[in-house]
């Protein structure tokens, strides 16, 4: 830990204010995400909490009606909208999130085996890679969705929902990890530590993974910083499009949805407060990327 | 050069293939043709006359160039909704689309080159940061947002551009045009930048990265070490070496952005063939997603492989890679 | 029989187009002969020396005799052992891999980055299960570190925190450590500079002293050839033009190639 | 050459030259006071290990130094004027530079004939014909067959491409030419014809070279005049035959005798070695950069920096005169 705080990265993070602006930003919004079941003053998934002569109270003002006031306002169903959107940031969160470990796991192992191992399987994977990355994310994602639509029963599309956005998101980015991989692969695998290593007789595994794997990794945590941003953009834009999460439980992307119906009839809080905090939390996630990326590679800066 | 040409030509035609496999598998795996076309009523029997009838009962290969040889004569069946025939509804909606699609790229492409160019060899400089800051915005801000933020500034509160359709158009015959009509240009707008934002962004940032990467160069330093003018050391030199990436990365664009309409034409209510996909997908449409997926593919196809022979224009070392081992 | 036989040792290299294009455009196959023919015997004890420029195959008979490329024919004998031998049992063939071992050219890929030198050393001594105990692994990395130079401190460093000519050292010692009978040594100093080549190049003398090692000695340099081996061979594309001991190859050299490469080596001496 | 040139006005003259680099609050100098001077038709050697800052010279003196590097001090002029705040007027007309590596010292994508012209263009207002003519005329006098004015580098072999480096870096007719490592990353044979080639054509021209290397034979072989750097700073300088022969820095004489001749009686006997390694340019030690690798250091060598004695060597050891090691 020690060693961290000494370390060339740890000194450049403390001179660069727009790092670390992002990064408390990102840390602030997954901790309000966490903990929102403390910090919210309503649960807007509990239907029995809701009052509809709430609908359309705009920020701070009392509710015609019941007299109620709101931080952010509330939605049409008389949601609170600060506690959706903290709500809605743990969907958002959590599937963005899953989606990035699920393409980072398959994009560095098949990269790392396509790389090392090279013929065919090399061709095969990196073929299907390129066929894949002729297709938009978005639209593989949506492909995967409306495939999972029409194979899984009507029952239990519901609760699939999340499952499914997550696998759709995540088979949607695997490409970038895969390809960024398997370049390093090839550099390293050409390097004299990795023929010392053949000459000890280890076995093609053990050489890919104790001995590659370690030094292909820091590219691939700035393309996860970035894929990150991309996931969580996805996921609204799913949810925007209404192929998402169900707009019981909205995420962010669904709250935009529903806000844009408001937003000429003069409801603006309903689409601009989630807006603004998508946009924060992407920004922060990009700035953050970007920075760690002229970080570890110099060359570029 | 020979093999390269040949190797690209196979690779296309195996990437079509491929993607006409997935397509198939969808159509005929995720929806259930019989149980759309005759209902929850039918008899046993009516549904095995009617399997027999379509060839399901058929080996799977043998269904499979089926599907392929209707595809070539693009008989893609029926849409489960309405029953329209899915290729006279593409046809309808596609004019929208690639005049859109054009539009948007064109401006991608040209502001995203030029101010990659730009931001590169003006390190620093205010403008530079602004444009650079910017543009991580831009990548940030979803490209549904964008659109809503645009038709909330210039349709609702200016009241300049038109908030969704495409105008007036011109039928000529064989296609609609929404170039003709003033109606029709004003509603290309705030959709072609709406489209067109996100990919500007990603080219510019990349061709500022490569032009940085060349600018790195021993022949670059070789040519400042010998005093050539800026002027020469960017556009004769520099510039050349990152049009391989540039066409690479522009092509791909291009073709991402038929694709990427789909959120655009939402946002818009443009009547194009993105549309028509959402509803598909909401509906299970399975036949027009089919028939959309194999029609992006084919784009895809047809653009890469006009990037990959681009090359050979340009780089002498892929033009004459036979005389290479002599020297 | 020597201890190391090259025999009639051959590789080919297959650089033609695919089938498809040779049979549309017509044209032939091409076939590259990386190295042709070349036979050699090296004593235990003794260095051979093979010296060529770029392209003359001296990398490649380094890769057949190290194992880890297959001659396309002619044979590698060590200790009467080969590692393309079908029959060779898997026991053998360890044995025969623990006595092979080589230093490389460049003291910045030959080592992981993220590994720690100690564990570097210790990957051969536990690959082969030379010593099972723990404290015993430690010992005897201290040990080989002392051999080369370097101290016990050392063990928790990374590579990057030494120089180039202590990187090679770490390589040396990280060959000792299975306890080799032959080292191939590939260009080990041609990228450090001149003060610590002489460090190195010593103690790669020192070395041979102390435990008998064989080396296979690859090197562009005849300046540094003519202090390290017994037996020197001259390559030119493949093809062993002239094998010699250093006196008649200096003195005497027989062929033109040969003549050209000592006419043209920068030296000291011409001044 | 026998001429005394400390009588002649020198070509270039580098005074206290400094280049630093600044990395985390550190700063750290690269290229240490130095001072040289190069005469008009000379080949000067800059000798030394890698990172004693030989390159970062040559570079300094073009102006191509970039960020975190900078030059923090001195002066450096030619023909009396000085050059260091313009460097770019200098470029090619009056100094070009010819890099290590002629597989990408070439533009890959223009013709060499097309490079050559630019070159040409740029430095002299002549016809596009006239501009032909003198690249063909160049390209023959490298041993180049001007009728392949239209090919691209890739169809030359890595000697033959540093040929047409070498034509280029003549084609504005410069008075000094700065080769760094021109031949390191050729084969020998290849070596022995380029630096050949190099002398003729500066020789004929008048044009001086300042030539930096690693390699003690290459200075042995081509240099008049050789300049030692070790950790950025000059530590001897001379005329090449008495440096190498009668070295009077115990680096110089450390250097030259590590050096492996081909000497077939020299198998079974042990090279010369300094102990140690340079010191990373963030870690120089006080006094005198050498003196913990030197076998004759004393105290004050620890602690004060020995200036130059008798325009030749920088060691206390030199301080009295007749004092030697």
């Amino acid at each position: 830990m020690e060693r961290f705080f000494r370390s060339d990265f740890f000194y450049h993070f403390r001179h660069a204010p727009v790092a670390i602006v992002s990064f408390v930003t990102i840390i602030l919004i997954i901790l309000a995400a966490i903990f929102a079941n403390f910090i919210a003053p309503t649960n807007p998934f509990d239907p029995a909490s809701l009052n509809l002569m709430n609908g359309f109270t705009p920020p701070l003002e009392a509710n015609e009606f019941t007299g109620e006031r709101f931080l952010l306002g509330t939605d049409d169903q008389g949601r609170d909208l600060f506690s959706t959107i903290l709500y809605g940031l743990r969907i958002s969160l959590f599937v963005g999130l899953m989606a990035v470990l699920l393409a980072m796991v398959m994009g560095v192992l098949l990269g790392l085996i396509a790389g090392f191992l090279g013929g065919w399987i090399d061709s095969v994977i990196m073929r299907f890679a390129d066929i894949q990355m002729t297709f938009p994310s978005i639209l593989v994602a949506m492909l995967i969705y409306g495939v999972a639509r029409g194979i899984l029963p009507p029952e239990v599309r519901y609760e699939m929902s999340i499952v499914v956005l997550i696998i759709s998101i995540g088979l949607s980015e695997w490409v970038p990890f895969a390809r960024t991989v398997r370049g390093s692969t090839l550099v390293e695998k050409e390097k004299e530590y990795v023929t010392a290593a053949k000459m000890i007789g280890l076995t093609r595994q053990q050489i890919m993974l104790r001995h590659i794997l370690p030094n292909v990794l820091s590219p691939v945590l700035v393309i996860a910083t970035i894929t990150f941003a991309l996931a969580i953009i996805a996921e609204a834009t799913l949810s925007f499009l209404g192929v998402g999460v169900p707009s019981t439980k909205p995420s962010l992307g669904t709250l935009i949805r529903i806000g844009q119906d408001f937003l000429f009839s003069g409801e603006w809080w309903i689409l601009l407060f989630p807006a603004v905090t998508l946009l924060a939390l992407a920004l922060s996630i990009n700035l953050f990327g970007d920075w760690l990326r002229d970080i570890l590679n110099p060359k570029l800066k | 050069m020979t093999f390269i040409i040949l190797n690209r030509l196979f690779q296309a035609v195996l990437v079509l293939l491929f993607v006409a496999l997935i397509s198939f598998l969808i159509f005929r795996f995720v929806g259930n043709p019989v149980e759309n076309l005759m209902g929850q009523e039918a008899t046993l029997a009516q549904r095995a006359a009617l399997e027999e009838a379509l060839g399901l009962n058929d080996p799977i290969h043998i269904q499979y160039f089926d599907f392929l040889w209707k595809a070539v004569r693009f008989d893609f069946g029926n849409s489960y909704r309405g029953a329209l025939p899915v290729a006279e509804l593409i046809a309808s909606r596609l004019p929208a689309t690639l005049e859109l699609a054009l539009t948007s790229a064109l401006f991608a492409v040209i502001f995203g080159v030029f101010m990659g160019i730009y931001t590169a060899i003006n390190r620093g400089s205010v403008i530079t940061n602004f444009i650079l800051s910017s543009s991580l915005i831009g990548v940030s801000l979803p490209t549904f947002l964008i659109g809503i933020l645009l038709i909330w500034l210039f349709s609702v509160e200016l009241n300049w551009l038109p908030s969704f359709g495409r105008g007036e158009v011109v039928d000529l015959g064989w296609w609609k045009t929404g170039f003709l009509s003033e109606s029709g240009l004003k509603s290309l707008v705030l959709p072609a930048i709406t489209l067109g934002l996100y990919q500007m962004t990603l080219i510019m940032r990349l061709t500022r990265s490569e032009m940085l990467e060349v600018l790195r160069q021993d022949y670059i330093r070789l040519a400042r070490a010998l005093g050539l003018t800026n002027k020469a050391v960017y556009f004769f030199h520099a510039l050349p070496n990152i049009l391989i990436p540039v066409i690479t990365i522009g092509g791909l664009q291009l073709g991402s952005v038929i694709a990427f309409a789909i959120i655009t034409e939402t946002v818009f209510q443009w009547p194009g063939v993105g549309l028509l996909f959402i509803n598909a997908v909401y509906f299970v449409d399975i036949p027009v997603m089919s028939a959309y997926l194999l029609l992006v593919g084919f784009a895809f196809v047809l653009i890469n492989l006009i990037v990959d022979l681009s090359y050979f224009f340009i780089d002498p070392r892929l033009r004459d890679s036979e005389l290479k081992d002599e020297a | 029989m020597s201890f190391v036989t090259v025999n009639q040792l051959t590789r080919l290299f297959d650089l033609s187009e695919p089938w498809i294009v040779r049979t549309i455009t017509g044209q032939k196959k091409r076939i590259l002969t990386a190295v042709d023919c070349v036979n050699f015997q090296i004593e235990k004890g003794e260095t051979y020396a093979l010296v060529g420029e770029s392209g003359s195959g001296k990398s490649t008979i380094a890769k057949m005799v190290a194992g880890l490329l297959m001659p396309t024919s002619g044979s590698v004998i060590i200790d009467n052992k080969n590692f393309n031998d079908a029959n060779l049992e898997k026991a053998s063939m360890n044995a025969l891999r623990r006595k092979t071992q080589m230093v490389f050219q460049s003291p910045y890929a030959s080592l992981n980055p993220r590994w720690k030198i100690g564990n570097i050393i210790n990957e051969p001594i536990k690959a082969f299960g030379l010593i099972k105990d723990e404290n015993d692994q430690h010992k005897r990395v201290i040990e080989l570190l002392e051999q080369v130079g370097l101290s016990e401190r050392d063990i928790k460093k990374y590579p990057h925190e030494f120089s180039g000519g202590q990187r090679q050292r770490i390589s040396i010692a990280r060959a000792l450590a299975s306890e080799p009978e032959i080292i191939i040594c590939d260009e080990p100093t041609s990228a450090l500079d001149v003060s610590v080549q002489a460090q190195v190049l010593n103690l790669l003398k020192d070395l041979q002293k102390n435990f008998s090692l064989t080396y296979l000695f690859i090197s562009h340099d005849l300046a540094v050839i003519s202090t390290m081996a017994n037996n020197i061979g001259v390559l030119k594309e493949g093809v062993l033009v002239e094998q010699a001991t250093p006196n008649d190859l200096f003195h005497k050299p027989q062929h033109d190639y040969t003549k050209m490469l000592l006419a043209a080596a920068p030296t000291l001496q011409n001044n | 050459m026998t001429i005394d040139r400390t009588m002649i006005e020198p070509l270039l003259e580098i005074k206290n030259l400094s280049v630093s680099l600044k990395k985390r609050d550190n700063i750290s100098v690269a290229v240490d006071d130095l001072s040289l001077n190069l005469y008009p038709g000379e080949i000067l050697g800059l000798v030394g290990e890698s990172g004693a800052g030989k390159s970062m010279t040559g570079s300094a003196i073009l102006g191509l130094i970039e960020s975190p590097l900078y030059i923090s001090a001195g002066t450096i002029s030619l023909q009396g004027r000085s050059i260091i705040e313009a460097p770019e007027n200098i470029r090619g007309s009056q100094i070009s530079m010819i890099f290590q590596d002629p597989l990408v010292s070439l533009n890959p994508l223009k013709t060499i004939g097309e490079q050559l012209i630019k070159t040409i263009k740029t430095h002299f207002n002549i016809s596009k014909a006239e501009a032909l003519d003198r690249s063909k005329k160049l390209l023959s006098d490298v041993g180049i067959d001007p009728e392949r004015i239209e090919a691209y580098p890739h169809t030359f072999s890595g000697g033959m491409r540093q040929r047409v480096v070498i034509a280029l870096a003549l084609a504005p007719e410069p008075s000094v030419i700065i080769a760094d490592e021109p031949t390191t990353a050729l084969d020998v044979s290849v070596q022995a014809q380029i630096l050949n080639l190099l002398k003729q054509l500066c020789t004929e021209r008048g044009t001086s070279i300042i030539l930096i290397t690693h390699d003690m034979g290459v200075i042995s072989e081509t240099t008049d005049r050789v300049a030692v750097l070790y950790s950025g700073r000059l530590v001897e300088i001379g005329k090449t035959s008495d440096v190498l022969q009668r070295p009077q820095h115990p680096y110089t004489a450390g250097l030259v005798a590590s050096t492996p001749n081909i000497d077939p009686s020299s198998f079974d006997k042990k090279l010369f070695q300094i102990p140690g390694a340079m010191p990373d340019i963030d870690d120089v030690p006080d006094g005198c950069a050498f003196h913990p690798r030197c076998e004759h250091a004393r105290d004050k060598c620890q602690k004060h920096r020995p200036p130059l004695f008798d325009a030749r060597v920088s060691c206390w050891l030199s301080e009295k005169p007749g004092g030697t090691l």
